[in-house]
C-alpha cells in the first residue's frame, strides 16, 4: 500500500475531538454537551484503535486464521476499556441530566444555573 | 510478614476494591455488619500504608509485576520492555498514601452518623471504597493507561457521592460539573497516552521517560500540553477552577474531605509527569515558570473570591484553591531549577522549594478536611450553610469551635502550628528564586487569616440565636474523625523536623532524581 | 406495550439472544468477543423485552435485589480469581497447565480448542455475569425513573 | 468578547491537534512494536488463549480489566443510588 499523504485517521480522529470540543465549549444544552462528550470519546477512540494498524495485517486471533502479519493487539485490548468507561460516563451524567431537568424544569445550562462563581 | 510487605501494594489496593464488592451484599444482610466492614478493611489498609511507607524509606522503591512469574520480574527474562502492569511506589507514592489512607478513614468514620438518617446508605459506602480504591490506584501505578483507569474511577464515584443528596438541585448541578470535567481531563489524559504509545510502544512511565530523555520530540510536547492541561483542570488551577467551589460545596462533608485528596491525587499525577515522566526533557523550566505563575494567580484569585463568600462549604473551598496555589508555586520553583544539580540536591534550596511545596500538600491534607468537617457539623444542625444565619454556636458546640480554631489558625500560618512550617519553607526557598513570589505568600496568607477570623465571628460568636436552642454538640464519630485529623496537625505541629526528615525529604527526593525511578524498572544500563 | 405480534417475536428471540451472549462470553479466548461483549448482547435482549412490554412486568421477574447480587457476585469471582493468583503474583494465570481450562494450543494458527486459556474462560463467564447485571439494572432503573414521569403528570 | 476568546482558543487547539497528527508515523507503519510482537509471538504459549486480544485484556493487562469492570460497578451503583428518590415516591403512590 503506498504512503497517505495526509495521515487521513489521524486526521479524522483530530477533527472529531476538534468538533466535539467546538461543542463542549459553545453549546448550552446538557444533551448536546453530553453528546459532545461522546463523541471526543469516539474521536480518542478511533485514534487508539488507528494506532495499532499494521498494513495489510489480520485480527490477531490465531483461532482458524492464515499465517498473516497481525495488527498489534494492546490499542485494541485499551480501546475496548475507554469504551466501558465512557458507557459509564455516559449512564451517570444522563441520569444527573435528567435530575436536573425535573429540579429546573430546563436542560439549558445558563437557565439551570442557581449557583454563583 | 515479608510476603504481606511484597504484596502490600496491590494489597493496598485490592482490599478496599474487595470490600467495595462485599459491601452491597452484607448491607442487605445488615447494617452493622456492614458499618464495621468498611472501617475494619479501611484500619487494615492504613497499617499496611504505613509498612509499606516504612519499607520504601528503608529499602527504596517497591516494584510489582502484576500477573508475571514473580512480582519483581518487571522484564520478561531475556527481553527488553516491560509488558505487563507494573505498580511502583516509591517515596512520593507513599506519601500521598499515607495522607490518602489517613484521611479516608477519617471520611468513613465521620460518615457513619454524619449520613446516618439518610437513604442509600450501603451505596454510599460502597461508592466511598470505590473511590479510595481509585485513589490508591492513582498513586501507586507506574502505567500510563492504568493511571487513566483509576482516574476515571475516583472521578464516577466521587461525582456520584456529590450528587448522594438528591433532593437538592444544586447538589445534581456539582456533581453534573464534577463528571463532565472529569470525562473531558480523562480523555485528554488517554489521548496524550495515544501520542506516548505511537512513538515508543510502551504504557510504562518509567520506559516513557528513559525514551523520552533519549530522543525529545515535538509530539512530546503536545502530550504534555495535553496532560499538564488535564490534571490541571481536574485540580482546579486557576483558569479552569470555575467547577471546582460548585462541586465541592454540595457534597457530604466527609465526601469534600476526600475529593480535596483526589484534587492532591491529581496534583500527584501532574508531578509525576513533570518530574520523573518529562525530568529529561530540554524546557522544564519553562514548564516550571508556568507552574509558578499559574500558581501565583490560583494563590491569589482563590483568597480574593473567598473573602466575599457566604455560604461556608463554598468560602473553605476557595481558600482549598488557594492553599493548592502554594504548592504549585513550590513545586514549580524547584522544576524551574532541574537542571541544576548544585540546588537540587542536599542542601540546595531548590530541594528545600519542592520538600516546602510537598509538606504543604500534607499539611493542607490534614486542616483543610478538618475545616471542611467542621463546616459540615454546622450543616448537620442548622441545615444551612449560610454563614449570615448562624450564630452563637460556640455556646453549644464546644468541640466544633476548638476544632475549628486548630484549623484556622493552621490553614493561616500562625507561628507554632504545621501551616507555618511548611510556609516558610515555601517562603525561604522561594526567596532566592524571586523575591517577590514570597511577598506575594505572605499577603494571600494575610487575607487568609482575615477571612477565617471574619467567619468564625459569624458562626460562633455573639448571642445564642433563639432558632438553634435544640443544636447539641456533635455525635461522638463526627468528633473522633476530626479528632484523628486535629491530632495529625498537633503532631506535626510538635515534631515538624521529624517529619520533614522521614516522610518530606524521601518523597521530594523520589522527585528530582528520576533516574533512580527509571533503573528500579529498567534495572541497571549495561 | 407494542402489538401481540411484536411479543410473540420477542418471546421467541429472548432465548436465541441469550444462547449468543453466552456463545460470545464462552468463546471469548478463541473468537473475537469476551465477557463485555456478551454481556452486552444479553442486556440488549432485555432491552428487546422493555419496548415490547411493559416494564412493571419486566420488573416483577427482574429483581433489583437479584440483579444486585449477581452483580456483586461477578465482581468478587473476577477479584477472587485475580487473589487466587497471589501465590506468585496478582493475576498470574495459575491454571495454565492444569486439568481445567490449562491445555496449551500449538503456536501458530489452528482450530482452536475450547480447554485452553487458563482463568481467562472463567473470568470472561464472571465479567459477562458482572456486566449482564449491571447494565440491567441501569436500563431498568432508567425506564422506571421515565415511566414515574408520565405517571406524576 | 467571551465567544472570540473562546473561538480563537479552540482554533488554536484543532491547529495544534492536527499538526500533531501529522507528526506521527504513517498510518499502517508503526514506529516501534516491540512489545506488541511479544504478546504476538507468547501469547499462546504463556496464557493458553488463540485471542490475542482477550489474552492482553485478561492477563497481561488484567489489572486494567479489573479497573473497567469497577467503573461499570461505580456507574451502576451511582445510577441506583441518584435514582433511588424517585422510585420510592412512585411506588408510595
Amino acid at each position: 500500500m503506498a504512503h497517505i499523504p495526509l495521515n487521513f485517521p489521524f486526521l479524522a480522529a483530530a477533527l472529531l475531538v476538534g468538533v466535539s470540543l467546538y461543542i463542549i465549549i459553545f453549546k448550552k444544552n446538557l444533551i448536546k454537551l453530553i453528546m459532545g462528550i461522546t463523541m471526543m470519546a469516539s474521536g480518542v477512540n478511533l485514534f487508539l484503535v488507528a494506532l495499532g494498524y499494521r498494513a495489510g495485517g489480520g485480527a490477531p486471533i490465531y483461532t482458524g486464521t492464515p499465517e498473516e502479519t497481525m495488527v498489534l493487539p494492546v490499542p485494541q485490548a485499551l480501546t475496548l476499556t475507554s469504551i466501558v468507561i465512557n458507557v459509564a460516563v455516559l449512564a451517570l451524567m444522563l441520569t444527573m441530566a435528567i435530575h436536573i431537568y425535573r429540579h429546573t424544569g430546563s436542560l439549558d445550562s445558563k437557565k439551570s444555573r442557581k449557583l454563583k462563581g | 510478614m515479608a510476603a504481606l510487605i511484597t504484596h502490600s501494594p496491590i494489597l493496598i489496593i485490592a482490599i478496599p476494591l474487595a470490600a467495595a464488592f462485599l459491601t452491597p451484599l452484607i448491607g442487605m444482610a445488615s447494617k452493622k455488619a456492614r458499618n464495621a466492614l468498611v472501617v475494619v478493611s479501611l484500619t487494615f489498609v492504613v497499617f499496611l500504608v504505613f509498612a509499606l511507607a516504612r519499607d520504601v524509606v528503608i529499602n527504596g522503591i517497591h516494584v510489582y509485576t502484576l500477573g508475571a512469574a514473580s512480582p519483581d520480574l518487571s522484564i520478561p527474562t531475556g527481553f527488553m520492555v516491560p509488558v505487563r502492569i507494573i505498580l511502583e511506589v516509591d517515596g512520593m507514592s507513599a506519601f500521598f498514601g499515607i495522607i490518602w489512607a489517613i484521611v479516608s478513614l477519617a471520611a468513613a468514620i465521620y460518615s457513619l452518623s454524619h449520613i446516618a438518617s439518610e437513604t442509600g446508605q450501603t451505596r454510599f459506602y460502597t461508592l466511598l471504597l470505590l473511590m479510595v480504591t481509585g485513589g490508591f490506584g492513582m498513586m501507586f501505578t507506574g502505567d500510563l493507561f492504568n493511571l487513566f483507569v483509576f482516574l476515571e474511577i475516583a472521578s464516577i464515584s466521587g461525582g456520584a457521592l456529590i450528587a448522594f443528596r438528591t433532593k437538592f438541585a444544586d447538589t445534581q448541578e456539582g456533581g453534573f460539573k464534577y463528571i463532565v470535567v472529569s470525562a473531558i481531563a480523562g480523555l485528554m489524559v488517554l489521548f496524550a497516552t495515544g501520542i506516548l504509545y505511537a512513538q515508543y510502544n510502551s504504557l510504562n512511565i518509567a520506559f516513557l521517560a528513559q525514551a523520552i530523555q533519549d530522543n525529545y520530540t515535538a509530539l512530546d510536547t503536545i502530550a504534555l500540553a495535553l496532560l499538564l492541561i488535564a490534571f490541571a483542570m481536574k485540580t482546579g488551577m486557576v483558569p479552569l477552577h470555575l467547577w471546582f467551589p460548585d462541586a465541592y460545596s454540595v457534597a457530604p462533608a466527609s465526601i469534600t474531605g476526600m475529593l480535596v485528596i483526589t484534587s492532591h491525587a491529581c496534583m500527584y499525577a501532574a508531578f509525576r509527569v513533570c518530574f520523573t515522566l518529562y525530568g529529561g526533557m530540554p524546557d522544564a523550566p519553562v514548564v516550571g515558570w508556568i507552574l509558578i505563575v499559574i500558581g501565583l494567580l490560583t494563590m491569589f484569585v482563590g483568597v480574593t473570591m473567598a473573602v466575599f463568600q457566604k455560604d461556608v462549604m463554598r468560602f473553605m473551598s476557595y481558600h482549598a484553591i488557594s492553599q493548592l496555589g502554594y504548592m504549585w508555586l513550590g513545586v514549580g520553583v524547584g522544576l524551574a531549577v532541574l537542571g541544576n544539580p548544585a540546588l537540587v540536591n542536599p542542601g540546595g534550596w531548590g530541594r528545600e522549594a519542592v520538600s516546602g511545596g510537598i509538606f504543604h500538600i500534607l499539611n493542607h491534607a490534614m486542616y483543610k478536611p478538618l475545616l471542611f468537617f467542621t463546616g459540615g457539623a454546622l450543616f448537620h444542625y442548622t441545615g444551612t450553610r449560610d454563614l449570615t444565619k448562624m450564630g452563637g454556636l460556640a455556646h453549644k458546640m464546644k468541640w466544633t469551635t476548638i476544632l475549628y480554631i486548630i484549623g484556622t489558625l493552621s490553614i493561616s500560618g500562625i507561628p507554632p502550628l504545621n501551616g507555618f512550617s511548611s510556609k516558610i519553607l515555601i517562603y525561604e526557598s522561594v526567596y532566592q528564586f524571586h523575591p517577590i513570589l514570597t511577598i506575594t505568600g505572605i499577603v494571600v496568607s494575610i487575607l487568609t487569616l482575615a477571612s477565617f477570623t471574619k467567619a468564625f465571628h459569624s458562626a460562633f460568636m455573639g448571642a445564642e440565636l433563639p432558632e438553634y436552642k435544640g443544636v447539641k454538640e456533635v455525635p461522638r464519630s463526627m468528633l473522633i474523625a476530626m479528632g484523628i485529623l486535629a491530632a495529625g496537625i498537633v503532631f506535626i505541629t510538635l515534631f515538624p523536623s521529624l517529619i520533614v526528615d522521614s516522610t518530606i525529604h524521601p518523597a521530594a527526593d523520589a522527585l528530582i532524581h528520576q533516574e533512580t525511578y527509571i533503573t528500579a524498572v529498567m534495572g541497571v544500563a549495561p | 406495550m407494542l402489538s401481540k405480534i411484536v411479543r410473540t417475536v420477542t418471546n421467541e428471540f429472548m432465548p436465541v439472544i441469550i444462547v449468543f451472549g453466552l456463545y460470545i462470553i464462552a468463546h471469548g479466548h478463541l473468537t473475537p468477543g469476551g465477557g463485555f461483549q456478551g454481556g452486552a448482547v444479553i442486556v440488549s435482549g432485555v432491552v428487546m423485552l422493555l419496548v415490547a412490554f411493559n416494564h412493571q412486568e419486566v420488573k416483577k421477574v427482574l429483581r433489583e435485589r437479584l440483579l444486585s447480587i449477581m452483580e456483586s457476585t461477578g465482581a468478587l469471582i473476577f477479584i477472587g480469581l485475580a487473589f487466587a493468583g497471589i501465590g506468585t503474583a496478582f493475576f498470574h494465570n495459575l491454571l495454565v497447565g492444569s486439568p481445567i481450562f490449562g491445555r496449551i494450543p500449538a503456536t501458530g494458527p489452528n482450530p482452536g480448542d475450547i480447554w485452553t486459556g487458563g482463568v481467562i474462560p472463567l473470568m470472561n463467564f464472571a465479567v459477562g455475569l458482572k456486566v449482564a447485571a449491571g447494565l440491567t439494572a441501569v436500563v431498568l432503573a432508567l425506564a422506571l425513573f421515565s415511566s414515574g414521569e408520565e405517571i406524576e403528570e | 468578547m467571551r465567544k472570540i476568546v473562546g473561538l480563537i482558543l479552540w482554533l488554536v487547539l484543532v491547529a495544534f491537534l492536527v499538526w500533531g497528527m501529522q507528526l506521527i508515523h504513517p498510518f499502517g507503519y508503526p514506529d516501534a512494536s516491540t512489545m506488541d510482537d511479544y504478546m504476538i509471538e507468547k501469547a499462546q504459549a504463556e496464557t493458553g488463549s488463540n485471542n490475542v486480544v482477550t489474552s492482553v485484556v485478561f492477563d497481561y493487562r488484567g489489572f486494567d480489566t479489573l479497573g473497567e469492570a469497577t467503573i461499570l460497578f461505580t456507574a451502576v451503583t451511582g445510577v441506583l443510588l441518584l435514582l433511588r428518590t424517585l422510585r420510592r415516591k412512585k411506588e408510595s403512590s
